[in-house]
C-alpha cells in the first residue's frame, strides 16, 4: 500500500495513540456468492489502520464495496481472507463498543422518531425514563423536534436517515462506522450535522469510519480520506489531511483544502471512469 | 477469478452453482418420503394400529393395476380441482379488493371470519339439498374450502405490499390489470401463495369430506368402506395416494409461484 | 334428483338415485347390495346410483332433500318426520331386528352382561340408538350407568373395536360383517347381540316422500319387487346372494356368506308395527320424539307391502 | 410571503370514517339476516335446512340460560385454546426454523402443507390408542390444522423482511430474544398476524367437526347432537354461538396487530 | 413572486417557447392527514412555471416538501387547495408523458436490472426484444454493464439508484421529474450521468424538474434553479442560471457559476437554520 506521497507529511500509524489500538484492516476479501455461482468478488484486498480516535473517511467508485467494507468491520459479515482487528483483538462478530449507519433506510417503522432513536440505548438496557430524554435531545441535535412522535412513514427521506443518525451518535460507541449518512440531507444541514459530529468526535475521541461521496465533506471532516479502487477493489491511496482543527468555514476557503480535494478528486475520478469505461460507452 | 498481477490470490472455489443446488434440494425433497417409509417399516412390528407399508404399498399398486382406484380418483380428482379453481377464481379477486381497500377489509373483515368458521359438515347438507348428490354440490363444498385461504392470505398479502411500489405503478400509468399482475401479485406472491396452497390442500379433505357424507363414487367413499371393515392397508393405499396427489399439485403450484415472480 | 324417463322395454325407465345408510358397511344394506349386483333393478328398469350416507339421520336429510327413496334407520326417520318434514313416507319393512352386537376381545374374561359391572362399554354418539341399546340392555340387568357400568361415546364399530383392543374400553359395539370378521380371525368374541334383548324393532324401514307417491308410484313399486327378490335370494339361494354382496361391500365371499346365514331372517318388507312402535318408545325416552304428536297414519302407507 | 393561513382542515375521505364501515357491515348483516328470514317464512328454505333468524335468536337465548350451556362452552373453548396455543407456538417455532434454514425450509415445505390434505380423522384410532379418550385426540387434530398456517406464515413473513433490520439488531448486540421481539416479531406481524387468524379459525373448525362426531360434551357436540335430533333452531342457536367466538378471536387478533404496528392503521 | 433581481435578468417564462406550454404550479397546498388529526402542512403555497423544455433545479432543506411536490406534478398526489397544469390541462392522475425518478428505492427486487430497467416500456406495451435492446444501452449508460441478469438485492445503493434513472431516461417523457437521483452516487459517476442526461435532454428537449441537495449540480445542470423554504413551504426563490451551454469543465470555474452558486447558497442556509433553530440547538 502506497502512501501518497504528495501529502507532504508521513501517515505516522499511532499519531500519538497506542500502536496497537484502533482498527486495523488487515488483507479483507469479500466474495458474494451468486445463484449463478460464479460469486461477485466485492473487496479484493483491503488494508488500513484506523489509529485510535481518528476521523477516516471512505471514499469511492458506486458499487466498489465501500458498504461490504463497513460490515466487515462493523462484524456482520466475514470476510474469505484476511480480517479485522480492533484493539488487537480480532473482530468475529458485532461489538458492543460500535455503533453503525446504514445506507438503507434501517428505521423501524412500528415505531415512532422518539422510541427509534432510542433503540439503540433500549437494547443495552437503559431504563425508559433515561434513554428518551437523553433521545430528546439528541433528536433536537438532528432538527426533528416536533417529529418526536411521528412514525418513519410520514418522514422524508432526509428526515429518515436523521433519525438513523441520532439513534448511533446516542450509543456514543467508540468507533462510529457511518454509511453516507448525509446523502439525502441538504447542504446546510449536513454542514451543521457534520459540525456536531465533529464536536462529539473531538469530546469522545471515537474513532470514525466515513462513507461519503462528498470530497469536500470527506476532506472537511478527516483525518484521512481512503480512496477505494473500483472493483474488484482495493485501498487504493491514504490521503493523510493536515489541516489544522478545530476547522470552520476558514477551512473551505484555504488552498490547503482546496489541493487535498482536488487530489481526491483526481484519484476518484480515474477510478469512477475505469467503471464507466467498462460500460464501453463512455462519452470523452 | 484468477490470480492477478498484483499477486492477490483468488478467493476460494466458488460455491455450488445453480443446478447443483436445485439437484440438491430434490434430493433433500425425495430423502423425505423415503426416510419416513424407512419409519413406517421400523416401526411396523410394534402395533397392529398401522398396517405394514409393504400391503398397503401392494394395494397402492394393485389399485392402478387392477383399476379399482380410477373411478375414486376420478370422482375426487374432478371435485377438487374443478372445487379449488373455482374456490380460487372467486377468492383471489375477492382478497384482491379487500386488500387494496382499508374500507373494504374493515367491513368484510369480521364478517368473513365468522362464515369462515360455521361448521362445514352444517353446510353441505344445504349444498346436497340445493344441487342433490354428485359433483355439483361436492364441488361448492370443496370451492367454499380453497375459498377462506385463500381469500384471506390474498388480502394479508396485497395489503403488504410496500407503497413506494405502488407510486412507482401509478407514475407509469400502469392499468389496473398491469399493476396487479406486475407490481402487487408478484410482490405478494410467496404470502398469496400460503393461501392457494393451503387452500389447494383444504380441498383434498373437504372432497374427502363430502364423500364420506353422501357419495355415489370417489376416495373419501372408498375409504370409509375399508375403514369399516378395517380393511387398513387398502384404506392406507387411499390416504397415501389422496396425499401423494396433494404433494404432487403443490410443487405444481411452487413451480408456478416462482414463473409469476419471474413476471 | 332424477325421475321417470321414457319407459324402456322392460321396466318403469327411470334414472336417479337411492339414499342408503352405510351402503358399503354394514350388512342392513345388503338386500339394495344384491339387487344391485344381481341386477333386479335394471330388471325392473331403475338405472340407479346408490349413495351412501354415513348414517340414518344423513340419509333421511338427502330423501326429503330429493333423492326419491331409501333406506335409512327408522328412527331418525320418525324424528324427522315429526320435526317438520311431513312429506316423509314409510313404504315398507327392511330390517325388522336390530342387527348390533357387542363385542369384547378374546382373552377377556367379561363372559356375560353381568361381568358389565365396573366396566366400560363403547358405543357410537352420545343419543345414537346403539347408546341407547347398551343402556337400557345394562339397565335391565340392574346395572346402572354411570355409576356401576360407564358407557363411552367413540364411534364407529371400527373405532369402538380399536378402543376396545387398546384398553380404552372394555366392550365395542359392532355390527355384521365386521363383528363377523373380528371374530373369525381369533380377535374377538360375542358378548350378547341386541336381538336376544329387544325383541321387537324395526331396524331400517323404506322411505319415501307424498310427492314421489303421488308422481311416479310404479318406480317406488318396481323398487319394493327388486328388493323382495333380493330378500328372497338371500334366504334361497346364497350361492348367488353372497357373491353379489360381496363385491358391493368389498369383503371375502365367505365372510359374506357368514353374515348374510346370520342376518337373513331378519330383512322383511313386511311393515312391523310393533317394531316401529318399539322405535317410537326409543325415541321418547331418549327425548327427541314425543309419541302424542305423531301422526302414524299419513306416515305410513301399506299399500305398496300390499300391492307385491 | 405574507399569505394569509387559508389553510382548510385536511379533508378525510368519507369511506374511512369509523361509522360508515360500521354502518355498511351492519347493513350487510341484517340485510342478510332479512333475506334469510324472508326465505324462510315463506318456505323457500325447508325447515329443515334452516329455520327462520329470528328463531334461531330466541333459542339461542333459551339455550345460553341452559344449564349445559356454559359446560359445553367451556369445554369447547377450551380444547380451542389449547390446540390453538399449542398449535401457535409450533407453528411459529417451525416457521423461524424455516426461514433460518431455507434449504430445510425448500425441503418441508410442500410436505407441511400437503399434511392438510390427510384425512385426520382416519386416524383417529391410533390418536384412541396413544392419547385415550377425552379432548386429547380431539386437541390433537385441531393442532394440527392450526399449525400449518401459523408456519407458512411465519416463515414467509420473516422472509418479507428488509435484509437492513436483521443487521441493525446485530450491530447493536441485540441478544436472540430481542431480535425477535424487538424486531423480527413487529416487521412480520402484518403476514403472522392473518396466519394466527387463520390458524385459530382452523382450530375451531377442528375442534367442532371433532365434537360433532366424537365428543360427549362441547358445543361441536350440541352441534351434532341437535342435527342428529332434528332440532335445528338449537343447532343454529349453537353455531351462532360458534360464529361469535370467532368474529371475537379475530376482532382480538387484528387488534393485536393494530396495537404492535400503529403505524399502519 | 418575487424575481431573484441579483440574477441580473428578468425571468422570462415563454423564453422561445408557446407562453400556455410547460408545467405550471398554481398555489399548490399539500397537507398530509395524520392520526391525531392535526395534519401536516407541507406545502403551504407554491407557484411556477417551467416553459416547455427548460431544466429546473428544486433545492431546499430536508422535509420541506420537495418530494411531495414532485408527487403533485407527477399527477400523484392530490393538493388540497391549487393544482398543478401542463400545457394548460389540469393535472389530475399520472400521465403518460411523465417519467419519475423516486427518492426511495423503487426496484423489482423479483426482477433483474434488465427487466427492471425495461419495466417502463414493458407497461407501456413495447414489445420485449425492442425494450430489453433499449433498456441494454440505457443500462450501459449508467455503467451497470455486466450486472444485466442481477437482482436488486445484489447491488450497491448507488446501483439500485442507477437503475431507477435508467429506467425513467428510458421512457423518454417530455416531463421528466427526478427526485435526489444521484444521491448515492459518487462524484464522478454522476457528473458523468449528469452529463448523459444534459446531453439527452438537450436533444429531446424535455422539461425536468430535478430535485437535488447539491448546489452546484443545481447550477451545472439547470436553467432555473428553484429555492423552497422550510416547512410549511412556498418557492422562495427562482434562481435563473444564465450561464451559456453547452457547459463543460469550464464552466465550473468560472466566475459566474461561483457567484450563482453562492447565491443560492446564503439563501438555502437561512431557510436550514430556521429547521435547526426550531430544535433550539443550534451552535452558532
Ligand atoms: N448481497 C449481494 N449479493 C451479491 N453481490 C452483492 C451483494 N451486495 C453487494 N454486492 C455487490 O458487491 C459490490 C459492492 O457493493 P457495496 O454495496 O459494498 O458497494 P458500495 O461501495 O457501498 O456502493 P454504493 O456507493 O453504490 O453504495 C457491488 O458490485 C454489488 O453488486
Ligand atoms: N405520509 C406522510 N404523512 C404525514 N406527513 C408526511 C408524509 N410524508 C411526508 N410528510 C411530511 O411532509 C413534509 C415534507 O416531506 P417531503 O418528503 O416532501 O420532504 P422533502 O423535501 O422531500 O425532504 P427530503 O429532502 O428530506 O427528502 C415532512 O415534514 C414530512 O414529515
Ligand atoms: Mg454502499
Ligand atoms: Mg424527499
Amino acid at each position: 500500500m502506497r502512501v501518497s506521497e504528495s501529502t507532504g507529511q508521513q501517515l505516522r500509524e499511532a499519531d500519538g495513540h497506542g500502536v496497537g489500538l484502533g482498527v486495523r484492516l488487515d488483507d479483507v476479501c469479500v466474495v458474494y456468492a451468486t445463484k449463478d455461482g460464479e460469486g461477485v468478488e466485492a473487496v479484493r484486498s483491503a488494508e488500513g489502520h484506523i489509529a485510535d480516535g481518528r476521523f477516516v473517511s471512505l471514499i469511492g467508485p458506486s458499487g466498489c464495496g465501500k458498504s461490504t467494507l463497513l460490515d466487515v468491520v462493523g462484524g456482520l459479515r466475514t470476510p474469505v481472507r484476511g480480517g479485522v482487528s480492533i484493539d488487537g483483538e480480532p473482530v468475529t462478530g458485532p461489538r458492543r463498543d460500535t455503533a453503525m449507519v446504514f445506507q438503507e433506510d434501517s428505521t423501524l417503522h412500528w415505531r415512532t422518531v422518539l422510541s427509534n432513536v432510542a433503540f439503540g440505548l433500549e437494547i443495552a438496557g437503559v431504563g425508559r425514563k433515561e434513554r428518551e430524554a437523553a433521545a430528546r435531545d439528541m433528536i433536537n441535535l438532528v432538527g426533528l423536534k416536533g417529529f418526536e412522535h411521528r412514525h418513519p412513514r410520514e418522514l422524508s427521506g432526509g428526515m429518515k436517515q436523521r433519525v438513523a443518525i441520532a439513534r448511533a451518535l446516542l450509543l456514543d460507541p467508540r468507533i462510529l462506522l457511518m454509511d453516507e449518512p448525509f446523502g439525502a440531507l441538504d447542504q446546510q444541514t449536513r454542514m451543521f450535522i457534520g459540525r456536531e459530529l465533529l464536536r462529539v468526535w473531538d469530546e469522545t475521541r471515537k474513532s470514525v469510519l466515513f462513507v461519503t461521496h462528498d470530497i469536500q465533506e470527506a476532506v472537511y471532516l478527516s483525518d484521512e480520506v481512503w480512496i477505494m479502487s473500483a472493483r474488484p477493489s482495493h485501498i487504493m491511496e491514504k490521503i493523510v489531511v493536515d489541516l489544522d482543527r478545530p476547522r470552520g468555514p476558514e477551512t473551505l476557503t484555504s488552498l490547503r483544502f482546496h489541493e487535498l480535494t482536488s487530489q481526491v478528486w483526481e484519484l476518484l475520478r480515474a477510478e469512477s471512469e475505469k467503471v464507466l469505461d467498462a460500460s464501453g460507452e463512455l462519452t470523452a | 477469478m484468477t490470480t492477478t498481477e498484483t499477486g492477490i490470490a483468488a478467493p476460494p472455489a466458488p460455491r455450488p452453482t445453480a443446478s447443483r443446488s436445485a439437484w440438491r434440494l430434490s434430493v433433500a425433497r425425495a430423502a423425505v418420503p423415503v426416510a419416513a417409509l424407512a419409519c413406517w417399516y421400523a416401526l411396523d412390528p410394534f402395533s397392529e394400529l398401522v398396517p405394514s407399508p409393504t400391503d398397503t404399498l401392494g394395494r397402492l399398486y394393485g389399485g392402478f393395476a387392477e383399476g379399482w382406484i380410477y373411478p375414486g380418483l376420478a370422482a375426487t380428482g374432478s371435485a377438487v380441482l374443478s372445487g379449488f379453481v373455482l374456490g380460487t377464481v372467486l377468492a383471489f379477486p375477492l382478497g384482491y379488493l379487500m386488500g387494496r381497500s382499508r374500507t373494504l377489509t374493515a367491513i368484510f373483515e369480521p364478517l368473513v371470519a365468522g362464515t369462515f368458521a360455521v361448521p362445514r359438515v352444517i353446510l353441505y347438507p344445504i349444498l346436497l339439498a340445493v344441487f342433490g348428490v354428485g359433483l355439483e354440490a361436492e364441488m361448492t363444498m370443496v370451492a367454499i374450502s380453497a375459498f377462506f385461504p385463500v381469500l384471506m392470505s390474498t388480502a394479508a398479502a396485497v395489503r403488504a405490499v410496500s407503497g413506494s411500489l405502488l407510486k412507482l405503478g401509478r407514475s407509469l400509468n400502469a392499468s389496473r390489470l398491469q399493476l396487479a399482475t406486475k407490481i402487487v401479485i408478484p410482490e405478494a406472491a410467496p404470502s398469496i401463495m400460503v393461501g392457494i396452497r393451503i387452500g389447494f390442500s383444504i380441498a383434498f379433505i373437504a372432497a374427502i369430506i363430502a364423500e364420506l357424507f353422501a357419495a355415489k363414487a370417489g376416495l373419501g367413499l372408498m375409504i370409509s368402506q375399508a375403514f369399516a371393515v378395517l380393511d387398513l392397508p387398502r384404506m392406507y393405499a387411499i390416504v397415501l395416494l389422496v396425499m401423494l396427489a396433494a404433494f404432487l399439485g403443490n410443487m405444481l403450484l411452487w413451480w408456478a409461484e416462482g414463473r409469476l415472480r419471474r413476471g | 334428483g332424477g325421475g321417470p324417463s321414457t319407459a324402456g322395454p322392460g321396466g318403469v325407465g327411470f334414472r336417479g338415485e337411492a339414499a342408503v345408510a352405510h351402503l358399503e358397511s354394514i350388512i342392513n344394506a345388503a338386500p339394495v347390495l344384491v339387487a344391485a349386483g344381481l341386477g333386479y333393478f335394471q330388471d325392473e328398469g331403475l338405472d340407479l346410483d346408490l349413495v351412501s350416507f354415513p348414517g340414518g339421520t344423513d340419509t333421511i336429510r338427502g330423501i326429503a332433500s330429493g333423492i326419491p327413496f331409501g333406506m335409512p334407520a327408522t328412527l331418525p326417520g320418525l324424528i324427522a318426520f315429526q320435526k317438520g318434514q311431513r312429506d316423509l313416507r314409510i313404504i315398507g319393512g327392511a330390517v325388522r331386528e336390530p342387527l348390533v352386537n357387542f363385542l369384547v376381545p378374546v382373552d377377556s374374561e367379561i363372559r356375560s352382561i353381568d361381568d358389565l359391572r365396573g366396566k366400560r362399554i363403547a358405543v357410537s354418539q352420545p343419543g345414537s340408538i346403539t347408546t341407547y341399546f347398551a343402556t337400557r340392555i345394562v339397565t335391565e340387568r340392574g346395572l346402572v350407568p354411570g355409576q356401576t357400568v360407564e358407557i363411552l361415546n367413540v364411534g364407529s364399530p371400527p373405532d369402538a373395536w380399536t378402543a376396545a383392543q387398546q384398553g380404552v374400553a372394555d366392550v365395542a359395539w359392532s355390527a355384521l360383517p365386521i363383528s363377523q370378521r373380528l371374530i373369525d380371525e381369533g380377535k374377538a368374541r360375542l358378548l350378547f347381540e341386541c336381538k336376544d334383548h329387544v325383541p321387537n324393532w324395526s331396524d331400517n324401514t323404506y322411505w319415501t316422500t307424498q310427492s314421489v307417491i303421488d308422481d311416479s308410484p310404479d318406480i317406488l313399486q318396481a323398487w319394493l319387487r327388486a328388493a323382495q327378490r333380493a330378500i328372497t335370494a338371500i334366504t334361497t339361494d346364497l350361492d348367488a346372494a353372497a357373491p353379489a354382496y360381496a363385491r358391493g361391500a368389498g369383503i371375502a365371499d365367505d365372510l359374506a356368506r357368514a353374515a348374510l346365514e346370520q342376518a337373513g331372517s331378519a330383512f322383511s318388507l313386511e311393515i312391523d308395527m310393533p317394531g316401529i312402535e318399539e322405535n317410537i318408545r326409543a325415541g321418547s325416552e331418549l327425548g327427541q320424539l314425543d309419541p302424542a304428536a305423531l301422526d302414524l297414519e299419513r306416515l305410513i302407507v301399506t299399500d305398496f307391502v300390499a300391492a307385491l | 410571503m405574507s399569505r394569509a393561513p387559508l389553510l382548510a382542515p385536511p379533508r378525510v375521505p368519507l369511506v374511512h370514517r369509523p361509522s360508515f364501515v360500521t354502518t355498511a357491515r351492519w347493513g350487510i348483516v341484517l340485510g342478510a339476516v332479512a333475506v334469510l328470514e324472508l326465505c324462510a317464512r315463506t318456505g323457500l328454505i325447508e325447515p329443515l335446512i334452516m329455520p327462520a333468524p329470528s328463531a334461531m335468536l330466541l333459542r339461542l337465548v333459551e339455550v345460553v340460560r341452559g344449564d349445559e350451556f356454559i359446560g359445553d362452552l367451556a369445554t369447547t373453548v377450551a380444547a380451542v385454546l389449547a390446540a390453538f396455543g399449542i398449535g401457535a407456538t409450533g407453528g411459529l417455532l417451525i416457521g423461524i426454523l424455516f426461514w433460518r434454514l431455507p434449504f430445510v425450509g425448500a425441503t418441508f415445505e410442500p410436505y407441511l402443507v400437503s399434511l392438510y390434505s390427510m384425512p385426520t380423522l382416519v386416524f383417529y384410532p391410533i390418536l384412541l390408542a396413544v392419547l385415550g379418550l377425552g379432548p386429547a385426540p380431539i386437541i390433537a387434530i385441531a393442532t394440527t390444522m392450526a399449525l400449518i398456517p401459523v408456519a407458512l406464515n411465519t416463515m414467509v413473513g420473516l422472509n418479507s423482511i428488509s435484509p437492513t433490520l436483521p443487521k441493525l439488531a446485530r450491530s447493536l448486540n441485540c441478544s436472540r430474544r430481542q431480535l425477535y421481539l424487538k424486531v423480527l416479531a413487529p416487521a412480520a406481524t402484518p403476514l403472522i398476524v392473518p396466519g394466527l387468524v387463520l390458524g385459530f379459525i382452523y382450530a375451531m373448525i377442528g375442534v367442532i367437526a371433532m365434537e360433532f362426531i366424537l365428543a360427549s360434551e362441547g358445543l361441536g357436540f350440541r352441534i351434532g347432537y341437535t342435527y342428529r335430533a332434528f332440532d335445528m333452531q338449537d343447532m343454529y342457536a349453537y353455531i351462532l354461538v360458534v360464529l361469535v367466538i370467532a368474529v371475537a378471536a379475530n376482532v382480538l387478533l387484528n387488534s393485536i396487530e393494530r396495537r404492535v404496528r400503529k403505524d399502519m392503521g
